[in-house]
C-alpha cells in the first residue's frame, strides 16, 4: 500500500480515495475476494420500495468491448433494505451509498425519506435506468422530469444527495443543471446506453426482454465526453462512471474533471479491479509528486474556443 | 521464457479467507477428445485448487481471430489435483469463447477465476449413487464419481447421447469404479420411457440412494417423477447466462420451488447445484 | 459472384443490393481498390455550399472496438461538386446519394435546390453531424428542429430525401416521426455518437477538436437499438448504420427493420469488406434458399409485451 | 500447419488495376535492432511487391495484452523484394499497436495494406543526392537510398540522433554506397547551425543536387533555407495520424504551401512524400 493521499471531497464528504463500486455491480459476495473497506465507499445496487422480480433471462449478452444488461431491479424491497442489508454494511469504514429508483414522484420520495437512515452517507437517485419502463424511459432524458424528480427527493432527506444521469438524452448539460438546481449535491455521469443485439439465427434479442444498457470500455467515450460536459456546466461534483477499468482510465475521468469514479463492468472481467486501482493511483500519485488529487481533477486542456 | 502459474493476490480483510481468487495458468495441453469437445489442462497455483466437485471456473477467453468474447465463460471443473497443481477442463466448442479457448496452445496462458459456487454434497447416508449424464454434463459429474469412489460409495453411470460413442465418458467412469449404462437415442434407449424402466428397476432392488444429474429438462423431469414416488432424494447442476459468476449482478438466475412458493435463486452463488427437487425443468 | 436477387425497394428507389458506404468513409479513392459498381449506392462525404477547411488534427484516434473522428466537413463547396464530383460519379450505375448539410435553415435549403440535378438519385441530409456546432449539436437532436428542416428540404426537391439521424438524443421515436411527416422519404440510423478520449500524459483531448463523434463496432447496439425503434414506428424505409462489419452484422439490421445498411469505419479496417459482404449475402441467401431479403427484413421477434 | 501469404482478390472494374491490396502476410523474423527499434520482416504476396521508395503500408496490428488498437498503423517499407517476396518494416515500440507488432512470431500473419502513398521521384538531373535523417525516418529514407545506388547515384547521408549509437544506419548507408556523416546531440553536431556549416560546405563544393529528409521540424526548416538560397530542390517524407489510408476519409490532412496559398493535402494519398519547398514544418 502507498502512503499517498488519495482523499477526495464530495460536497461535505470527504472519501479516503476516489475509487467505488458502480450500483448494481457490487455486493457483499465480493466481501470474502477482497477487503472491501480499501474501497472509497460502498454503493448498493438499486433498490425499490416493493419486492420485484427483475427482467426475464437471458439477462446479459456480452458484446465487443462491453456488454448489455437488462437484469431490471430485482429488488427485496425497503423492508429486507433495513433489517438485512443496513446492519451488514454498517461494519464498513468505508461511507455507504443506497441507491434508490421508482415509477412515480411519490414511490421515489417515500422510498427517499425512508432510507434517510443512520448508517447511510448519501442516497445516489438512479433517475437513468433504461431497464424499468419500455424503452428505456427514465427520468433523467429531460431538464424537466429530472428537476421535478430531484426537488421532490431533496425535499425528503437531509443526507447528501447524488443524481444518476443518462447518456441517453441530447440535453446531458441542461439535465445536469436541472438536477443541481433542484437540489443534488453530486452527478454521477453516467448509466448505462440503451441498445440491443439480436441473435441472427433465431432472430430474436440476445436480451430476455428486448433492448438493455450498454456497458464497459465501448461506452467510455461516451461516459467520458458526459462528465465533462457536466464538470464544466455544474458547480457540483461529478463523478464519473462508464467503462473504466485501468489506472488511465481513472485519470482520464478525473482530468476531464471527475472528482471520484464508479467501476461497474470490469469487476465482472476481474473482481479485484477496484483493490488494484486503489494501489496503482497510489504509486502513480508519489510517482508523479503530487500532493492531492486536486491537482489534477478538471485539468483538462481544450483547444482553444472549446470553453473548457 | 517459460511462465509460471501465479495467483494475483489483493489484501483481505483481518481473518477472511479468499473464496477463491484470479489466477494466470500455464496451458500444458489442449487437446480434441472427439469432433466436439477439447481437454483443457492447466498449471495452477495451489490458491485455486481447493475445489470441490460441481464447482465451476470462470474462463477469461482469448479473442478468436475475428469474433470477441467480452465476458467471462462458466465451466465446470473436470479434474483438479492440488498435488499435481494441474486443473482440467472439458468443453464442446459453441461460440465465440470457446473457440477462443480452442486457440491455446501448450505455453500458453489463461485467466481464470474460481473454485465459484456450491458443489455437490454427499452426506454419509447417500451410499448407492446413480449418475445420469448428457452431453458436456459428463464434465461436471466426473470429479464427482472420483470422489464417490474415494469415500468408498457403490455408482452407476447412466451415460446418454445421441450415438453410442462414449468411449470417453465409458472409460472415465468405469476408472472411477462405476458400473456403466450406455443409452442412446438411435436405438430408443435413451427415451425417459426406457430410463424411467431401467432406473425403477434398480430402485426395486434397493440400489439407490440418491440421483445426480445435470442440465437436460427431459432428465430431470424424469428424475423429479421417480425422486418423489420414492421418497429418493438427489442433486442437479445448472447452466445460466453469467456476467459476475460472484453473486452480484444477478444476471444468472433461474427459478426454483421452495415451501413459500416460486423464488429466484443465482445459479452462480446458491448453485451451480441444487436440489433436485426444487429444481424447475 | 452469387446469383441470388439482393435487391432491396427504399420507396420509389430499388437497389441492386443493401450495402452502401457511409458518408465520409468514402470516396473516388476506392475505385481501384475494388469495383466499384458491386454496391447498391454510392454515398458521398457531406457537403456544404461554401469551401471549409474542416478541424484540426489529430482528427481521429483508435479506441477498444472503434474510433473518434471529428474530421468536420473540409468541403470544397457546390461548384466543384458540379464540376467535377457529380460527373466523374455519373460514370457508374450505382445510384448517387448526395449528402449535405449546413448551418442555417436557408443554406441548407438552398444547397438542397442546388444539388439537386440529374444524376443525383437521392439527398442525405445530414442533420446529425457531431463535428460541426460546439458541443456536438444537431439539428437531429430534437423533433422541432427535425420538423423544420425536413419541411424546408422538402419543398426544395423531389428527389427521394433521406434523413440521416443521431443516437445523441433522447427522443429518437419522436425525432424519426418529425422526420417522416415532414417529408423524408427514408432514415439513415444513425451519425455518430458523441464522445470524447484524454490523452492522460499530455492532459489534452486526443483529437485536435476537443470531442468528436464515436463509430465502429462500440457503437453497434446503440444503433441497432436506433434502427429497431425508428422502424417499428415509421412507415418510410430505415436504412441501418454504425459498426456494421460482418454479415452477420448486416443480417442484425436487417432483422430490427432496416432496408439497407451504410458500412463506414469497417472500411478503414479493410477496404474491400463491402465487396465481399454483398458476396456473402448472396451465398447466405442461396444457402437459406430465401428468394427476397423482404423475407428477413423485420422479422426480429420481440419478447411478449414489446410491440414489434 | 503451415502458412502461405495470400491476397484478399476482389472484383476490379473492366481495366482497373489494384492500385493496392490487403494482403496476409508470414512473419519470417521479427528481430529487435536496438534498445527502440525492430525490425520485422514478413513473407509477402506478390500482389503487393510492387513498391516505391517513400510509400507506405497500413499494418493491422495484432492486440498486445490490455490494449486495443483498433485502426491500421502507417508503417514506411524499409524493404522489399519482390522476387524473394520480402516485405520489411523497421518500427520503433511506441504505443499500443507497435507494441501489438512486437509480439508477432516466426509463422505468424500479419494483415498489412499497400502498397500506399507516392513515393520519392528521383530525375535524372538528381544526381548528388544528401539524405537528413533523423529516427525512425531511417526507415523511408533506406529504401530510397537503394535505389539511388542502382541508378548510380552519388549518395552521403547525415544521420542524426540523440547518442552517437547509430551503428545500423552507418552500416546501412554505407552499404548502400554512401557517404556517412554521424551527429549527434552530445557534442552539439547535431544542431540547426552545426547541419547548416555542414551543409553549406558541400553546396559550395557543387555536391548537392538534391535533399531528402523525413520527419523533424528543424531539419525542414534548415533544408527549406538552404534549398531557397541556394535554388536546390528535395523532397520530404511526413507523418499524420490515419485513419483511412486511402485518401477517403480526410484524417491525415497537413496544410502546404501552394502558388494561390495555403492548402490541406492528405499524406496518405497526396504523400507521404512532398516537394520541400512547399510542406510547411
Ligand atoms: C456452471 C456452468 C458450468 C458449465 N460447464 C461447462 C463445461 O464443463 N463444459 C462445457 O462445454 N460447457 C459448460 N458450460 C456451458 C458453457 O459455459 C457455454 O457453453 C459457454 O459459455 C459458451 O460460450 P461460447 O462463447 O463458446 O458460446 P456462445 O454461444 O457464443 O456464448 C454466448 C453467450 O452465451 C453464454 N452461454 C452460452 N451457452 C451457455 C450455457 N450453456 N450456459 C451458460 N451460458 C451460456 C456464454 O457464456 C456467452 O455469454 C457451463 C455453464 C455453466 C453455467
Ligand atoms: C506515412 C508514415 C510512415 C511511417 N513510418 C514509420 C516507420 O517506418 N517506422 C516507425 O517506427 N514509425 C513510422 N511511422 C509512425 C508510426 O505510424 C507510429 O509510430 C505508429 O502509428 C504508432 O502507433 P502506436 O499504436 O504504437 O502508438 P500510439 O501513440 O499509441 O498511437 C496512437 C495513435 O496515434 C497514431 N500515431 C502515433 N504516432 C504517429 C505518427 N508519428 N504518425 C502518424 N500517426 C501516429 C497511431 O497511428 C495511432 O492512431 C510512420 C507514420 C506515417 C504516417
Ligand atoms: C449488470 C449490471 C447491473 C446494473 N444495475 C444497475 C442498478 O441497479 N442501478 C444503477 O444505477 N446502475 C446499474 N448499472 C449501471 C452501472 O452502475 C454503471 O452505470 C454502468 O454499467 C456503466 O459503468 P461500467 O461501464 O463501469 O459498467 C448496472 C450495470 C450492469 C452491467
Ligand atoms: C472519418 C469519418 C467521417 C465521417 N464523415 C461523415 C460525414 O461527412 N457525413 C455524415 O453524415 N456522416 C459522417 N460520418 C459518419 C458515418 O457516415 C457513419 O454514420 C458512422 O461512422 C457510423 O457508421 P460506422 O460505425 O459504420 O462507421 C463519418 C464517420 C467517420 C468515421
Ligand atoms: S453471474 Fe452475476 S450473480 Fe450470477
Ligand atoms: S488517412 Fe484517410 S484520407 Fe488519409
Amino acid at each position: 500500500m502507498s502512503a499517498a493521499d488519495l482523499s477526495v471531497r464530495l460536497g461535505a464528504m470527504t472519501l479516503a480515495n476516489p475509487i467505488m463500486p458502480a450500483s448494481g455491480t457490487f455486493s457483499e459476495d465480493l466481501a470474502d475476494v477482497f477487503d472491501l473497506d480499501l474501497l472509497g465507499a460502498h454503493v448498493l445496487k438499486t433498490i425499490m420500495r416493493g419486492t420485484r422480480a427483475g427482467n426475464p433471462v437471458p439477462r446479459v449478452c456480452d458484446l465487443q468491448g462491453g456488454m448489455l444488461n437488462a437484469i431490471g431491479i430485482p429488488s427485496k424491497g425497503i423492508e429486507d433494505f433495513r433489517s438485512r442489508m443496513l446492519p451488514y454494511w454498517q461494519g464498513y469504514r468505508a461511507p455507504l451509498v443506497v441507491s434508490i429508483s421508482a415509477h412515480t414522484l411519490d414511490e421515489f420520495a417515500r422510498l427517499c425519506a425512508e432510507v434517510s437512515l443512520p448508517g447511510v452517507a448519501a442516497i445516489e437517485a438512479n433517475i437513468s435506468c433504461p431497464n424499468i419502463e419500455a424503452d428505456g424511459n427514465a427520468f433523467a432524458m429531460r431538464p424537466d422530469t429530472t428537476a421535478e424528480v430531484m426537488r421532490r427527493l431533496r425535499a425528503e432527506t437531509d443526507l447528501p444527495l447524488w443524481a444518476k444521469l443518462t447518456p441517453n438524452t441530447g440535453e446531458p448539460v441542461a439535465v445536469a443543471q436541472a438536477a443541481e438546481a433542484n437540489g443534488a449535491d453530486a452527478l454521477v455521469t453516467a448509466n448505462t446506453a440503451l441498445g440491443m443485439a439480436i441473435d441472427v439465427r433465431t432472430r430474436r434479442p440476445r436480451l430476455g426482454n428486448g433492448m438493455g444498457g450498454m456497458s464497459g470500455p465501448a461506452v467510455k467515450p461516451i461516459a467520458l465526453r458526459m462528465t465533462y460536459q457536466c464538470a464544466r456546466a455544474c458547480t457540483i461534483p461529478v463523478i464519473g462512471c462508464g467503462g473504466i477499468a485501468t489506472l488511465d482510465d481513472v485519470l482520464e475521468f478525473l482530468i476531464a474533471g471527475a472528482s471520484a469514479v464508479q467501476v461497474g463492468t470490469a469487476t465482472f472481467q476481474s473482481p479485484t479491479v477496484m483493490a488494484r486501482l486503489v494501489a496503482e493511483l497510489g504509486d502513480w500519485m508519489q510517482a508523479q509528486g503530487l500532493a492531492s488529487l486536486s491537482e489534477i481533477i478538471g485539468s483538462v486542456e481544450m483547444p482553444e474556443g472549446e470553453a473548457a | 521464457m517459460t511462465l509460471s502459474p501465479s495467483v494475483l493476490s489483493v489484501p483481505m480483510a483481518p481473518g477472511v479467507l479468499p473464496r477463491c481468487a484470479e489466477a494466470r495458468c500455464v496451458v500444458r495441453s489442449n487437446l480434441p477428445v472427439n469432433g466436439e469437445y477439447r481437454l483443457l489442462t492447466l498449471d495452477a497455483p495451489p490458491e485455486v485448487l481447493d475445489c470441490q466437485p460441481g464447482q465451476f471456473f470462470q474462463l477469461l477467453c482469448p479473442e478468436p481471430e475475428g469474433e470477441h468474447p467480452f465476458l467471462r465463460r462458466p465451466m465446470s471443473i473436470y479434474g483438479y489435483d492440488a498435488e499435481a497443481g494441474q486443473l482440467q477442463f472439458l468443453y464442446k466448442v459453441a461460440g465465440a469463447g470457446t473457440r477462443g479457448l480452442a486457440t491455446l496452445r501448450p505455453g500458453g496462458m489463461l485467466n481464470v477465476l474460481g473454485p465459484l459456487g456450491q458443489g455437490f454434497s454427499m452426506p454419509q447416508h447417500w451410499q448407492d449413487l446413480l449418475l445420469v449424464a448428457r452431453g458436456v454434463g459428463l464434465a461436471t459429474l466426473a470429479p464427482l464419481a472420483r470422489a464417490a469412489q474415494r469415500s468408498g460409495r457403490r455408482l452407476t453411470a447412466i451415460c446418454s447421447a445421441r450415438r453410442p460413442e462414449l468411449a470417453m465418458s465409458v472409460d472415465l467412469f468405469r476408472g472411477y469404479g462405476a458400473e456403466v449404462i450406455v443409452v442412446h437415442d438411435e436405438d430408443g434407449s435413451s427415451t425417459p420411457e426406457a430410463l424411467r424402466g431401467l432406473i425403477e428397476a434398480r430402485i426395486a432392488a434397493g440400489r439407490v440412494d440418491a440421483f445426480y444429474t445435470c442440465g437436460s429438462s427431459r432428465l430431470l423431469r424424469l428424475l423429479q417423477d421417480l425422486g418423489q414416488r420414492h421418497g429418493i432424494p438427489g442433486e442437479i447442476a445448472m447452466e445460466q447466462q453469467m456476467a459476475c459468476g460472484l453473486g452480484m449482478c444477478q444476471a444468472c438466475v433461474r427459478p426454483f420451488r421452495e415451501e413459500g412458493g416460486i423464488v429466484q435463486r443465482r445459479v452462480c452463488r446458491e448453485g451451480p447445484v441444487f436440489p433436485l427437487l426444487e429444481a424447475i425443468a
